[in-house]
């Protein structure tokens, strides 16, 4: 819904910097942020706005950041793709592909010299493990059997390019993570009970010197890959596949099962949706209302005291 | 050829057209990089080169900026004549070591023996939320390596002629687009012509102050010298084309007229393109100068997204106004330019619709 | 302290001693890097270290230059102070993106919440056949990055000063020993002592030139007034030992006394650090110049290796005197300090019995 | 030999570059260099005499290289870990660690342009394996099929580190390069037949279209690994472990064989001995009578014309 939200108002153009939404990519984000606690450390990528939510980022502070204002998570220098709450751990997401990835071991590097029992989890998407330092990154956590989570959400493309045009046939990228030496599964990317459970299990391991574990899950990105449109006309991907994946909407799937098991009523989802919509209306307000940063404030802030 | 002068094209399309008149004439030559292939082309500049050329020439890459670069450079011992693309020149920091221990190196360490004759393209950006890591120009870090050759054309026509004599030297050049620039038009005649490697061009013809300048920086400063020269002051503009090697004797000769210099850079200032002008020119023309040398380039600073805060980091036709009436010692009214640009300052025109 | 005062250590030893000192005070301080526990251990630099923090705080790495600076820069955003060390500059380059990407912006682009306190030992190196890949000196490359700080030290006492003093900054900091300085020995107190960064050192004082001068150029330097005095030549010496950010004060205010000014470098000219020095001195002192400003560093050229090639590619004390005299308008015998210099020309003395 | 009076000689203090002797190694690229073909391409590491040598590299040009003279193969301007000879396509080597692997495939990408059936081959230790370039050369070398052989000696240090403290337990390096897709193989680098073998017949599959080909040789370095000393004092590697290998020397082992097997005698032998000893007093007595470049020269050839 956040996301929807983003692409309707996003012609205003009134958010002024490069987007990458995750709508049909939602159940990786929840099931993972599900299982971490407040103080493991999560980092990201251009498409972090799922990431952030799920791990408890404040929400007005990301609307506010994407409209560029001073009350942004990130003051308004960073954008959709530099997202950052301290307060719950989530250390950041940048836009170079694969470059948080080496930033999470070096996190579970800190967290096995600290003696904690906390997780470090980066989230990359499928053209992130064609960079030499996915591989050098995964290396190092393994050899030193660091407590990193490893989240890769397989979603068939890099921008407008299949992954037969980067990565040889056959490739299972998980086994790849398993030759680095990295303890390694893969799962429906859309069903959001089965990722909770296997990444409990496996952090449960991590947290008790386990060492890394490494998740590709294969989801679907409905969107442009930047923007807020479809972009289906390009012909870069087929109707066909677009519908298979839209069927598989892994919020409606989660919403049925859970009333089909009673968890929940049709009632209650209607009432939860109406509380998101508000506080989404209160995040756009605040966003709206508040201030932009001076300009001399973009001279600000180069070195740390 | 006369009729061929009022061809118009635009930047990007000039590019294209360019890859087009080389791949035609040389079948070594080819074209990769992440997208090329893709429905949107690199903003239209690698449009129909894969039906013409086929999917051996021209491809994609899996995101692996330093080997894909080191790939390059190994065909290129073989004869092959590539060129390379990255849509942001930010993605092309995880290929340093490739550029400069491989392709700089080696026609050198190995005695002459052997080049590298390989192409890379870079884009650079500038407004709509761009940011700390879409929007970074390098060409201060090529132009310290010896070895590389480092192209900024500011105009339609010279980004035609530049790429074809960048695709057909011996050594590797890094050529870099301002993403402001591709809709821009101009004169590009539709023969095959090259501009060479290392020469400046004179756009502006004036007595008052020297303006050096190079890419999107060139249409501002050409905004500029409109106001100015209404204002009675005479700018002498040197668009260096090339940044590496530099056209000396142009800068030098200009320097010399004028006694006056102002130099254009789309970087952040220090340790810049623009630092080694005004060096050079303090150590060679110091006899000549009025008044002290100057440069506009960007505070240094990262770039930030918000449309609030790039509006005072980056330079534009007003701030060089400023300066150059501050040489004088004349104060210019600038509000006509000001108004001037009625689109918001984060956006090159009306045609941009973001986010690229 | 006095005591102190008197107690010679080299500029290795006092590396190791700042290592020491910081590992000793603040458990958050690692040290890692290839080789940092082998037997030789950065030519004795982190000496000791392993034996007494342990393997977790000090321990070797893979040969993956871009992962572990990542690894440095996400272990500093919980509280860590990784120290990380390169053998050579060169290998390096691996980790631009990174270090640019990450480390230098990290704080500006998420509006100040957070900082990456990391520092990144550099090995320069000169001579014995180092070659094209092995002693290359890149600090404009870092200068030119906004966000990192970049630290080059000339002496022994300053090495100890200024890597204590960038372990305990909380930016990014590119700390760069040229490996001739190592067995050179100075006055080092046993003491915790910081030397801030961003002040230069006034090393000689005179009123008719100023050298602004960084790492093992200001030995050259030093050699160079020594000749110079004999003559009559009186050098204001200026060591930036912090070339990013530059203490622009000391070095404007020694040119407004002196109005001549020798930039030196270790690296190649074009878009150096004396680039950037030569630029502000004619903006800043323009009024103040008796002639025009002069800069050496080496020409634009990658590193030969053959010690017959690497002779006139170097500069040194006879350069310096030579340059000085040309810009005084006097003749000054370089025959005396060239004499001085028994041992082969590609080597820093008597103890280096290469091949690093 | 070669290495051997090199390293008697290198005291003398004319060869005044840093230079890696591969004594101890020479089998794989024996082996190696026996079956690639003229044309086949072949780039090397820091580690090069070898490799250069084996590829029919010009014995002369190689010393006067290291001596730094004009004669060198690349004109004294690169020394021993930057030698070149074109006239055998051995296309280069150079001392940045990993740095030649995606060169080489390059080069097997130039060869599919032009359709010819030579082999691009890159030979490099068991610390490239650990640069990300490594692993994204190998992938793009399996995505497009190109005939890069890729050789992995693999002995064991880097510089004076061990395996154990770069890669993780248990890794196997060949299987990595299987993970990434690569028809991979290991073998006994010290024994000249067996690569010979397995080599042969991966040459013969690639030149016919098979794709890349991955071997990793275990073999092991006898002298320090920069200079001519030994370094066995230092501590690093333990004696009983040298010795083990020092028995195993490949070039002995390699003529007990042959005379076992009558294809040579140890009369034929010797004189084989004496011609390379005088072919390598000729090269030495060339290096030593060879003018030094000019100084000036080395402002020269910065740019290609
Ligand atoms: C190093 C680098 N190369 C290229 C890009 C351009 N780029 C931006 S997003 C993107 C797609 C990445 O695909 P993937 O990792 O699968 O994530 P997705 O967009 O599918 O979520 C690319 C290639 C970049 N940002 N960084
Ligand atoms: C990128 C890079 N990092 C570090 C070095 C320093 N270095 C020189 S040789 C060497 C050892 C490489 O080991 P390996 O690849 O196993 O080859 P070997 O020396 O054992 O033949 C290292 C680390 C380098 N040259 N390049
Ligand atoms: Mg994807
Ligand atoms: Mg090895």
């Amino acid at each position: 819904m956040v996301e929807e939200t983003i692409a309707r108002r996003y012609s205003e153009w009134k958010m002024r910097c490069p987007t990458h939404l995750c709508t049909g990519q939602e159940a990786v984000a929840a099931a993972v942020g599900q299982v971490l606690k407040k103080d493991d450390f999560v980092l990201s990528t251009h498409r972090a706005h799922g990431h952030y939510l799920s791990k408890g980022g404040n929400l007005s502070g990301m609307i506010a950041e994407i409209y560029g204002k001073e009350t942004g998570c990130s003051r308004g220098k960073g954008g959709s793709m530099h997202l950052i709450d301290l307060d719950v751990n989530f250390m950041g997401s940048t836009a170079i592909v694969g470059g948080t990835i080496p930033l999470g071991v070096g996190l579970g590097l800190s967290i096995k010299l600290k003696k904690t029992d906390q997780i470090s989890c980066v989230f990359f998407g499928d053209a992130a493990v064609e960079e030499g330092v996915f591989y050098e990154s995964v290396n190092f956590a393994v050899l030193k059997k660091l407590p990193v989570l490893f989240i890769c959400e397989n979603n068939f493309y890099s921008v407008y390019s299949p992954l037969k045009v980067r990565q040889p046939e056959g490739r299972e990228i998980y086994k790849l993570a398993q030759a680095i030496g990295c303890q390694s599964e893969q799962g429906d990317g859309n069903n959001v009970l089965e990722m909770y459970n296997k990444v409990s299990s496996a952090v449960n391991s991590m947290r008790n010197g386990g060492g890394p574990y490494f998740f590709e899950f294969k989801t679907y990105r409905w969107r442009e890959h930047c923007g807020h449109n479809y972009d289906n006309d390009l012909g870069y991907r087929t109707q066909e596949e677009y519908n298979f994946w839209k069927e598989r909407d892994p919020v409606s799937i989660f919403e049925t099962f859970l009333i089909k098991e009673s968890v929940i009523t049709k009632n209650e989802i209607n009432k939860i949706e109406i509380n998101i919509q508000n506080e989404l209306d209160l995040a756009f307000k605040f966003a709206e209302d508040s201030d932009f940063p001076k300009d001399d404030e973009a001279f600000k802030d180069i070195y740390a005291k | 050829m006369q009729n061929d002068k009022k061809r118009k094209l635009n930047y990007a399309q000039a590019i294209n057209e360019a890859m087009f008149c080389a791949m035609e004439q040389d079948e070594s030559v080819i074209c990769f990089g992440l997208g090329v292939d893709d429905p949107k082309r690199i903003f239209g500049t690698t449009s129909g080169l894969k039906e013409r050329f086929g999917p051996e020439r021209v491809f994609d890459m899996p995101t692996s900026e330093n080997a894909m670069t080191g790939v390059g450079i190994g065909a290129s011992f073989n004869g092959i004549r590539p060129v390379m693309t990255h849509q942001r020149l930010d993605f092309f920091l995880l290929a340093m070591d490739q550029l400069v221990n491989n392709a700089a190196k080696w026609h050198y360490m190995f005695g002459g023996k052997t080049s590298v004759p390989i192409v890379i393209r870079l884009l650079i950006g500038r407004g709509w939320g761009q940011g700390p890591t879409h929007s970074q120009s390098l060409q201060s870090w090529f132009a310290h390596i010896p070895g590389l050759k480092v192209v900024m054309p500011a105009t339609a026509s010279d980004a035609k002629g530049l790429l074809l004599s960048s695709i057909f030297d011996n050594n590797p050049v890094i050529f870099i687009e301002h993403r402001w620039l591709h809709n821009l038009e101009g004169d590009v005649p539709a023969v095959d012509y090259r501009i060479p490697l290392g020469k400046a061009q004179r756009l502006r013809m004036g007595e008052d102050i020297s303006i050096i300048s190079n890419s999107y920086m060139t249409i501002e400063a050409l905004h500029a010298i409109e106001v100015l020269l209404e204002n009675g002051v005479n700018c002498d503009l040197i668009d260096l084309r090339t940044v590496s090697p530099i056209d000396w004797e142009m800068v030098y000769s200009s320097v010399k007229k004028t006694g006056r210099v102002l130099v254009l850079d789309t970087s952040v200032s220090t340790c810049s393109v623009a630092s080694e002008i005004v060096a050079r020119v303090s150590m060679e023309c110091f006899n000549d100068l009025k008044c002290a040398p100057a440069r506009l380039a960007l505070d240094d600073c990262p770039t930030p997204t918000s449309s609030a805060l790039t509006k005072k980091f980056y330079m534009g036709a007003e701030d060089i106004i400023v300066s150059v009436g501050k040489m004088l010692g004349k104060k210019i009214d600038i509000s006509k330019i000001s108004m001037q640009k009625a689109f918001p300052h984060d956006v090159p025109g009306d045609w941009f619709k973001g986010p690229f």
